[in-house]
């Protein structure tokens, strides 16, 4: 074509950490002995936590439940670069992060049993309450960011959202302000390559997700999200830039929704066993064992003992979480406004 | 006759028009393959292939946007929101477009589009998973409303829907989607939008429902002499046979399980406070959802009205 | 004391509230260098700079979506979106969250964010141009909603808004923007959520109004005993003053523009005929817009409640 | 970077006729000498509707009204490329493409005097009533394409727009599922570098708004609005392309809103009076008459001729639309739906 160019855009991809467990050196981030250690703890107390999730719901004693197997890396490797006073805006899909963070297991538990005192953040997190309505929870992250970038407060915002909420307004509408007022915002895509039933190549005609930034003028950058290496990499250095004022980033981790959506739903009826099956061979967890057997950080002692104690913090949640008293009917009134109004009072009086 | 649920009931209605009328398509989340979350859909896409049956990305507006861009050049579409906690991000093509198309263009182009909308409190599911915002729609000039209560009725008005020139949305309670099995007919017939039924008939009041809440109030009057009406078509609604009840009886209680202010009962019961005042004996009690979000789980027992709560009023209202 | 018009008297509390609180933040489409499509947010991108007073793209579902991220942040926004028919976009998101977040959290974020939206009819503006679709947000637990009817009430009622620490939707009727000048301090105060205020006493009947239906409503009344109430906020309303009226005149006329199925004048109705039946000596009367699309100027004088219509409806009700 | 390139874009700009008049002829579509005259005229007639539109406005005989001042090439030349069935879905400042697809004139007056009757289309074209509400029908051009497709009736499907437009979600939705399902669709956005007193630069980070097409998996590009042959021949092209079934295209249309926003603004507030010198030169209608005289297609005498044929359609327009006997209160009622509901009925009778 004999026209003028106007811009040449390239999207990339980042990988370090590869299936066999082998890095590359170049690109290793710096992380001491005890970081990748307490990576790999943190990894297995989500797989843990998952496990045990999907058996309570199996037996009566939890509500439907979105499991994040298959995905830990891409969620503990993000969370494992914030500060404990960054903002980060969740999915529904991201208990790795949750941990990662350290919220309390057991509000977890409560939660996704049904009850809404276990979305209450703790205050010394800022944590936004998981978010069910697909991708309407980014443009919060934006004016987040707009509120740390006035205040000149150093915090970075993230939020966190699968492939299929890419296509929706609100991605739009919150990414092309954080563009426009160059915001400390880091936007991180958990692409398991399905949205319910809908294969990532039905979701978007476009490439790869990353590209969708250029849209916005920022950069948008896919990496191997079951890499947790390359995950705490790129948010590493989306968030340095944020805090220099650089502006918004695009996280695009490809991974892999290894369950069913949710316990609601049966995957067999559209998608092929073998493509899971082609899947389990890039298991997160598995990649960093081999990578720290290799770098003799793991014994089978050591897994005993990472096994034991996750197993020993996740019995203890479900027993917090069931232990909890339920939850009284004034609960649905309480924090509807900072006070009832005249007519709930009269409801709930009537209850 | 085969004793269908809702659910299948209203694939059969899908199947049949869609069998019909090649200018009928379905879009939507996970209504092709999957079959619907709640397989309503089941079985058109291998009937129909995917030109008829799309499974689209997600995106609420897009999918509505898309669904009046069909039906203003010739189509008839069935677009389906997963659940109604959904719907909120397409309201502005609702308002804004459908319900507006055939004033907007005086009559050259119309929209013959319908939405269907799982709704409703009862299935133990996630947030926004149990909204019932049938009022909003109400408050659309332009914008038909309906809601069944039986399998044998959700057919005929899914038919009907379908059929009709103009926009409805079409909500369906999820508490009855498998709930209740009822004989349907495997012909396509249709019941007229637009107009209640008298679901029992009584003299001392009239208790009026919808959805879901049928079923309980129909619960809860047992004892009564009570007239039951189920509104099927919310707008525009039957003020006739309303008001010719409400004359009879001259007792009212209105029931539903959204938020009570602004809700459905609040039209309801000015239309009587307007149109009936003198036959009235008592206040016009309406038996609602509080005026709060709508609890997780663990607390949505105590947010629908109760068989309980419904049988209060109506023990109130005798005492006029 | 000056005498302001409505315009200049919001920008006023906007001045006063923004010098005092640098939390507080305007942002919207022109807001800024334009101060707005009505001037409403004149001199503040000056006086507060660009950090303060934030043009935004076109984008309101990203206006208020971003607002909301900043309020439960900790700073105190004050959206703009441009005229009430472009508020659609943004329902989704005063639905889901705005409305939600303190209840979602219990209690841990909160949302004190207000959306300033011009709204209704009679400025010959084009399509979208001239809603009054106050009833939507009415029936969403957690929202506020409040319609200024003077310049004085509009200030005391922004800054009580901006104060307040809920989410509020702020409805200025544009016809009063600059229609009447009146008194207002230059110190900042503030007039209470949720309280009426009666407008003239009166003991026939109550005639309640808001927004710029109020001036009909009030040259309507003119030789009847009336007791005339302009709501303020309507969500949630001030019952207790319509209930005290109501049971003193017996007699209740509501007024308001937007289409009468499912507007706010329903939910009066219903509480009036829930709490005060008894009271009442005939039937309540809704003067509101018809069920239509709102219409273009050439037509927008017939949709409109008139003078003539309201009086019409005194007369009527002074029947009984 | 060391990570693997994934993808690699290029944004480029169409320009065959410039300011002097001057043609790439290498680039140059097929046109007639006719063909070029009736763009003229349809220019000229744009011109001469919109400046009588404003004049009636001032005279208090309209009601607010956006002009098209400076946008007639990036108008007439699109719609020149469309056959007569095809769909058209406008924005509220489009009107030359109504007047090239030779919508009655006298509606549009009509319509913009404030009467809804001015949006009923003639049956012999395909053209969307006016959107008021910016970029929400975007996915109605969409949802067009999807039905064309659907019947194989080989019509394309047009949307247009401006650059505010593109920060809606509707947009991103609208575009979105046009790239999925592969549709015949154009969509044409008309940059004028303002959305009221929002410059271009401040709507979004993106250094052009054709980029935005990449993150549908489609291709956009740049075209200097004011250069009819450009806009003409890039639409002509995507047109082919969509009734080829080869998919969506975005057109951005480089070009500049002359007057006001509206009536009702005044753009002294925002924006420099010299800013609006600089595109003066750059007139789309001085370019092509520029253009014909040195093909020898323009004279002083046809100048006069073709106003003079402008000058009298318009005057025909006006009468004709101020001759309509005024809306009755029940064309409030008639459309609502196909049948009045029996309370408006009774509203009806009230009035
Ligand atoms: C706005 C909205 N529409 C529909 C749904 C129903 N729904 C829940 S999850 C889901 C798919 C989400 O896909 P993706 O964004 O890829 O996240 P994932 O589930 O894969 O983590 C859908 C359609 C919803 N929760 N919100
Ligand atoms: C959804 C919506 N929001 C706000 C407005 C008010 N408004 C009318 S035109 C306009 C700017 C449009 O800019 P652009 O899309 O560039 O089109 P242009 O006016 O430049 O042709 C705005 C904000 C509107 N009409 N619709
Ligand atoms: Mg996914
Ligand atoms: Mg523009």
């Amino acid at each position: 074509m004999p026209e003028k160019i106007l811009n040449s855009i390239n999207i990339t991809r980042l990988e370090i950490l590869d299936a066999t467990g082998t890095v590359d050196e170049a690109l290793m981030p710096r992380l001491s002995d005890a970081d990748i250690r307490k990576m790999f703890e943190l990894l297995t107390l989500s797989r843990f936590f998952d496990q045990r999730a999907l058996s309570l719901q199996r037996e009566g004693r939890m509500g439907t439940y979105a499991s994040i197997l298959g995905q830990e890396a891409a969620q503990v490797g993000s969370a494992f670069a914030l500060e404990r006073k960054d903002w980060v805006f969740p999915s529904f899909r991201e208990m790795g992060v949750h941990i990662a963070m350290n919220y309390p297991l057991h509000l977890l538990y409560q939660y996704w049993a049904g009850d809404e005192r276990g979305l209450r953040t703790p205050e010394d997190l800022n944590i936004f309450p998981i978010c069910i309505s697909v991708g309407t929870h980014i443009p919060h992250a934006t004016g987040a960011a707009m509120a740390a970038k006035y205040r000149r407060d150093n915090h970075a915002v993230v939020a966190y959202f699968g492939d299929g909420a890419t296509s929706k307004g609100d991605f739009h509408e919150g990414f092309n302000m954080a563009g426009v007022f160059k915001l400390p915002v880091v936007y991180i895509c958990q692409n398991n390559q399905w949205a319910i039933s809908v294969p990532r190549e039905q979701q978007t005609a476009a490439a790869t997700l990353a590209q969708k930034a250029y849209a916005y003028g920022f950069d948008g950058i896919q990496v191997d999200g079951n890499d947790i290496f390359a995950v705490y990499k790129a948010t590493k250095d989306a968030l340095v830039k944020a805090r220099a004022g650089e502006g918004p980033t695009f996280i695009e981790c490809f991974t892999y929704r290894m369950a069913h959506h949710t316990t609601a739903d049966d995957s067999t009826r559209y998608r092929q066993e073998k493509e899971v099956e082609l899947w389990k061979s890039k298991d997160p967890i598995l990649r960093l064992k081999l990578f720290m057997q290799k770098r003799g950080l793991w014994s089978a002692e050591y897994q005993a003992e990472v096994d034991k104690k996750s197993k020993a913090l996740i019995d203890e949640a479900v027993q917090r979480a069931e232990a909890a008293p339920p939850p009284k009917p004034e609960d649905m009134f309480t924090s509807t406004q900072e006070q009832l109004t005249m007519r709930q009072q009269k409801q709930l009086g009537e209850l | 006759m085969p004793k269908l649920t809702m659910v299948q009931a209203l694939n059969s209605a899908l199947k049949g028009e869609m069998e019909r009328d090649k200018d009928i398509v379905v879009l939507g989340e996970d209504v092709g393959k999957d079959g619907g979350v709640f397989r309503v859909t089941e079985g058109l896409l291998e009937r129909f292939g995917s030109e008829r049956v799309i499974d689209t990305p997600l995106s609420e507006s897009g999918i509505v946007g898309a669904a009046i861009g069909m039906a203003v050049s010739g189509l008839r579409p069935v677009a389906e929101i997963q659940f109604m906690g959904f719907i909120y991000p397409a309201f502005d093509q609702i308002f804004t477009h459908a319900a507006r198309i055939r004033s907007r263009s005086r009559g050259r182009y119309t929209c013959p589009l319908v939405v269907r909308v799982p709704y409703g409190i009862g299935i133990k599911s996630p947030e926004l998973h149990s909204e019932s915002s049938e009022a909003f729609f109400c408050h659309m000039p332009g914008i038909k409303v309906v809601v069944p209560a039986s399998p044998y009725h959700a057919k005929g008005l899914l038919v009907a829907a379908i059929r009709d020139p103009d926009p409805v949305i079409f909500l369906e309670p999820t508490r009855l989607y498998r709930l209740i099995k009822e004989e349907v007919p495997d012909d396509m017939y249709t019941i007229p939008l637009g107009k209640a039924r008298i679901v029992q008939e009584g003299d001392e009041m009239t208790v009026i429902a919808w959805g879901s809440m049928l079923h309980k109030t129909v619960q809860a009057v047992e004892g009564f002499d009570a007239e039951v009406i189920d509104l099927m078509t919310l707008n525009p609604f039957d003020a006739a046979t309303v008001l010719t009840s409400v004359k009879k009886t001259g007792r009212v209680v209105i029931v539903h399980e959204a938020p009570k202010t602004c809700g459905f009962g609040a039209e309801l019961s000015a239309t009587i406070a307007e149109d009936a005042m003198l036959s009235l004996k008592g206040p016009i009690l309406r038996v609602t959802g509080p005026d709060v979000v709508v609890p997780l789980p663990k607390l949505e027992d105590y947010y629908a009205p109760s068989v309980e709560r419904i049988r209060k009023a109506l023990e109130e209202i005798m005492k006029y």
